[in-house]
């Protein structure tokens, strides 16, 4: 039985249990960061809905491109909450060696690119991702995430300018949670960021990205347009960061808290006062959704813990794919010094 | 006169210089409300309004854009880049306006702008929140390249900055900006731009520094009672260059230390004035210590920077040379 | 009496005229560069009628950041033949001392800033402009020029971001000649360029830019908008290339000319035909004014050459406003080398 | 085997390895229909089409970040940037994605992409159509830094860089594009990166340089009759130490020559490489012949570039010294 539209029930309890294992993962991280056991973290509470909403619709061939909060996305989409925390934790099991702040991930293995810090500079290369796989006739297309700050960089216009030009297959979807650290999106553009395809003569919708059925619907059309060829779509799914830019920022500065975790408008507590109504699940089982997504996180944190970090020396490694003269000299310096 | 950081000393300045002068505005992410991630704008928008603290949206092209075209018609922005991992959108602009427009207007137009950001490594921010990019302006004639190394010098450079009529390129170590306090005194004060300053009279051997790295190469010199000459540039563009002779023809045995990777960092170019000017001075190789040449990773950070002991073996490999 | 809308038969005749000028100009200069005595030129023809509208409604107060191609903008604003001799041949009485190639002019007094060759760049400087001009209260609003080609530089982005979230008073002029040295317009963009204001909430609005009557009554709009203080405005004026895109270019390898110098459609054959039908002028007038044209540029042409160059030692002054000891000493360098 | 410039050298080149690899795509501003305005792709769009010759939108970033985007999912492109001059505003996406892609997915990505851009002065092409960048690239680990000084070299430096599955930053001397032919195998050949050549043997005096200014060297010294090693470099980053502190231990003088600004240019590390390794061979100061630390004037760019004259009276002082 659907429980709105083509979602199954099957379907909206996964969603919802993601959601919650995401919010529960994030929280957990922000702890694990006061205790010195993380570095940093961005937190990606309140943006869950949107994230599971692109991960539910898109498929697995399909080139995902995410930014730094893409926490639920990347749950919905099946990468294991173990590979994540030894990102988080950069210990010698992260994929990407202890390379990377928290938060930038890159799962190959999922479709998940890889993440890096300056702001819209992923971008450009998705277009570059979407033209070599029409040109060696690869299945899927290439979606990719950003913030609302993010539409006001170059790349973003370098990207759009591009996809529409070369006709690309790209789904340009801003998560708009309201805010750049401090800057609301009031002063970041004076126009509506779906509007901005315009320039390029690309499409665009905005979707309620706070709740997950109105997402799913209005992300369909987008995956729909792209996935026949038509070329590049952009959404902007209105959400709201609910914790701070990150464990560094302090948001009292700059602005008082529209929606808080747990309040009325959390986008979960909306998925779950729906499901409640509709009788798909009762609160038992919601209560067990959290209790075993509590369960899992704390033990896998515990687990991930032990695995020793890196070694020092492998900070000369991957800078070319085979080390110049220079990498080797500087490399044998640390090993001297031991 | 009070002990103030790093980050109290630039706020306090700018602070001062926006009430004596109109023609400043500040601009930058997050400079207004949240007063700069760093704090370092702290208080100026509730101080000055809207006019003079512009909160820009996320584009630093458009931010040193926007400053160049502000200063070449009577304003004197002070523009921040939120870390100076992030400045290179605007690069083009920096290398192709705003190192050029008195050139290639044959001095009918300049732009007095000041960009400040904060750079350098030891807060455990990887690869995009640790760089030290100094190379890629002091090699840019044109600019001016100056970092302090402690509240004192914050202040007295960025005096110095804001009196000159060119664009200045103000390095923050950002690993320094609360790391120690100094007395500042309240009144204005210069800290003559192209001059290093000497920080220990030595004999043995010469260490030019500057900026992130001069905390350590002092406690360095101290804990291991090394007879030291130690420079902290202080202007990277134009370097002191009777400071760097001088210093090597007195002891004749250098290092140099900086954070920068090695590969053409400001070291390169210290060498190399010495390796023209001073040759037959010296006793010993020039000997840099400096971050690696890779990018700057997340995990091992502390192998990455410069520390006390890659210091110290440098030092001894010169002295017993 | 007026020629068509508030045009006087005055007005007519002076932007024929500098339109006539700023074509023999360019010809000029390009049989000069052939012979050596010029070394470089980006010819203005075809594109005059747009730029002589743009210095008609301008007034003096108004600060233009023009670009390479705007030679009739300049005549008409009143800049003397003999100045810009002086850039194109970078004697020692061009202002910017012989600093830039030829037309990239700056012209200080006449509220005309200063051209570099990297497309788009000075658009964020037009917005810092502007904004200094509202903070100090002076009179005037900014206007620039720039090509279709500029319309996708990540500048040109910056500048239409900021000049809305600022609401600053530029008025963006497109002179969308059809070509960006090989590429034409349609593969440079996909959408109308006076359109693309529309990501930034700005207005535009297209112009016959090679129809001097159809530019004014364009323009007049947009200069309206914006000297209102209601933000900045977006015109594209869509002209044509009539030249190569340099004396370094050959376009045969990839175009068949649509306009050519006298032909029919040629936009200053098309204001001269209207002005004899309209009785403005007759053949023998504009016999007259081509033949003053022709003998002022050949003859200020002459003059000009005879002054000398510049110092060779000037090429180390105005790095700083003071050198500092690197450009003294390679000053010497040179200075002892005589 | 066929005597033909450089131009017609990477012409060429470029030609036979798209015959033979699918994955490689050129784009940049101008390529297609125009074959570039040096010529560099000519006919490549009729013979391969649009699919694979890519006239792009006038935004250097747009076509360096889209040819990351390829180059990690399968492709090899060759990108174009008109003028080295032109390559700034791309200048984020070459240093924080670039060089860093590699490093930051722990080896899982990389970027097998080529860039291709002409550099230097002597085409009376002022401020923004002269500039020698490379030492904004050196600096950056990541990259590979290259530049032929030959015909010869282009072909099989270009190859070589095809063959490497990392960035390469492939700069071509405009000068050089069509000042002399020589023969050129019709075979694909690698002239290996990291690699200089030593295009003569003396033992009075080593003269270091690449790219532009290789022809002058050699003419300098040849008229002259110095009898010296001449090295040219060829690969900027990484450089080849072994062969410069060979010639430096031998012939214990070294004169540096570079088109680039003196300060931070590549011949400080050149310097700096040799202060740090080879101090007690030298019999003289090492000694750079540089272009001046000024923006690349339009009038008397004969005084900027280094020439005949300044190059021997620097071999002349350290002869003499
Ligand atoms: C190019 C660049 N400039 C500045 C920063 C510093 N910074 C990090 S996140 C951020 C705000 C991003 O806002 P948005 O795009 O809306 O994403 P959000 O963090 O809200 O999800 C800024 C300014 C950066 N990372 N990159
Ligand atoms: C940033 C940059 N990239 C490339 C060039 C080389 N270039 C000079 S003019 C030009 C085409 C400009 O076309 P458009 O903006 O339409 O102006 P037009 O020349 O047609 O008037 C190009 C690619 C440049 N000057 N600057
Ligand atoms: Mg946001
Ligand atoms: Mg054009």
């Amino acid at each position: 039985m659907a429980m709105v539209g083509n979602l199954s029930n099957e379907q909206a309890i996964l969603a919802y249990t993601n959601a919650v294992r995401a919010r529960t993962l994030d929280m957990k991280i922000i702890s694990a960061q006061r205790q010195g056991i993380i570095g940093f973290h961005v937190p990606s509470q309140g943006q869950e809905m949107i994230q599971i909403a692109i991960s539910m619709l898109a498929d697995k061939e399909d080139l995902i491109f995410g930014y730094y909060r893409d926490l639920a996305m990347l749950l919905q989409r099946g990468v294991p909450l173990s590979l994540i925390y030894d990102q988080l934790l950069s210990n010698s099991n992260d994929l990407q060696k202890g390379r990377q702040m928290p938060d930038h991930f890159s799962f190959k293995e999922f479709n998940f690119s890889t993440v890096q810090s300056p702001v819209g500079s992923h971008l450009p290369l998705t277009v570059g991702a979407a033209y070599s796989m029409r040109y060696t006739k690869k299945k899927g297309i290439v979606i990719t995430t950003f913030g609302d700050g993010a539409t006001s960089t170059s790349d973003f216009h370098a990207a759009l300018s591009m996809a529409s030009v070369f006709n690309l297959g790209v789904l340009f979807i801003c998560e708009n949670n309201g805010w750049a650290i401090s800057v609301p999106t009031s002063k970041q553009t004076k126009t509506d960021i779906y509007k901005k395809g315009a320039a390029y003569g690309i499409p665009g919708k905005r979707v309620d990205g706070n709740d997950l059925i109105a997402s799913l619907a209005g992300l369909q059309e987008a995956f729909d347009y792209v996935r026949s060829g038509k070329g590049a779509y952009l959404v902007e799914a209105l959400t709201y960061r609910i914790g701070p830019h990150s464990t560094s920022d302090d948001p009292k500065k700059y602005r008082v808290d529209e929606i808080t975790d747990g309040s009325e408008n959390d986008p979960i507590r909306r998925l779950e006062n729906l499901m409640l109504k509709m009788g798909v699940v009762d609160s038992a089982s919601i209560q067990s959704i959290r209790a075993q997504a509590k369960e899992e996180i704390d033990k896998t944190l515990e687990e991930r813990m032990s695995i020793p970090p890196t070694e020092p020396s492998s900070i000369f490694d991957d800078v070319y794919e085979k080390p110049s003269w220079i990498q080797e000299e500087e490399r044998r310096e640390i090993n001297d010094s031991d | 006169m009070t002990q103030i950081n790093m980050v109290q000393s630039l706020n306090r300045s700018i602070d001062q210089l926006m009430a004596e002068d109109e023609r400043i505005v500040v601009l930058g992410e997050d400079v207004g409300r949240d007063g700069g991630v760093f704090r370092v704008t702290d208080n100026l928008l509730n101080k000055y309004g809207e006019e003079r603290v512009l909160d820009t949206p996320l584009n630093e092209l458009a931010i040193i854009g926007m400053a160049t075209g502000m200063a070449m018609y009577g304003l004197k922005p002070f523009a921040e880049i939120q870390f100076q991992d992030y400045i290179f959108p605007a690069f083009d602009q920096i290398v192709n306006n705003i190192a050029k427009v008195r050139y290639r207007t044959g001095g009918r137009f300049n732009v007095p702008l000041i960009i400040r950001t904060p750079y350098g490594g030891g807060v455990r921010g990887g690869l995009y929140h640790s760089q030290s990019g100094e190379a890629y302006f002091a090699h840019t004639a044109g600019l001016t390249v100056v970092t302090p190394s402690n509240p004192y010098d914050a202040k007295g450079l960025l005096v110095s900055a804001y009196r000159m009529n060119d664009p200045v390129i103000f390095l923050e170590p950002k690993r320094l900006y609360r790391a120690n306090k100094k007395e500042v005194p309240d009144d204005l004060f210069e800290v003559e731009i192209g001059k290093a300053a000497k920080l220990k009279e030595g004999d043995d051997v010469s260490i030019i520094t500057y900026g992130s790295m001069v905390p350590t190469v002092m406690s360095t010199v101290e804990k291991n009672g090394v007879n030291a000459d130690v420079i902290d540039l202080r202007t990277l563009l134009p370097m002191d260059v009777s400071a760097i002779l001088a210093t090597a023809k007195k002891t004749g045995r250098v290092v140099i230390v900086h954070e920068a990777p090695r590969t053409l960092g400001v070291g390169a170019e210290i060498s190399a004035l010495i390796a023209e000017r001073a040759i037959d001075s010296l006793l010993a190789p020039i000997v840099r210590v400096t971050g690696y040449d890779i990018p700057f990773p997340y995990s091992h950070e502390e192998f990455y920077l410069p520390d006390e002991k890659r210091i110290m073996t440098a030092i001894n490999r010169v002295l017993k040379y």
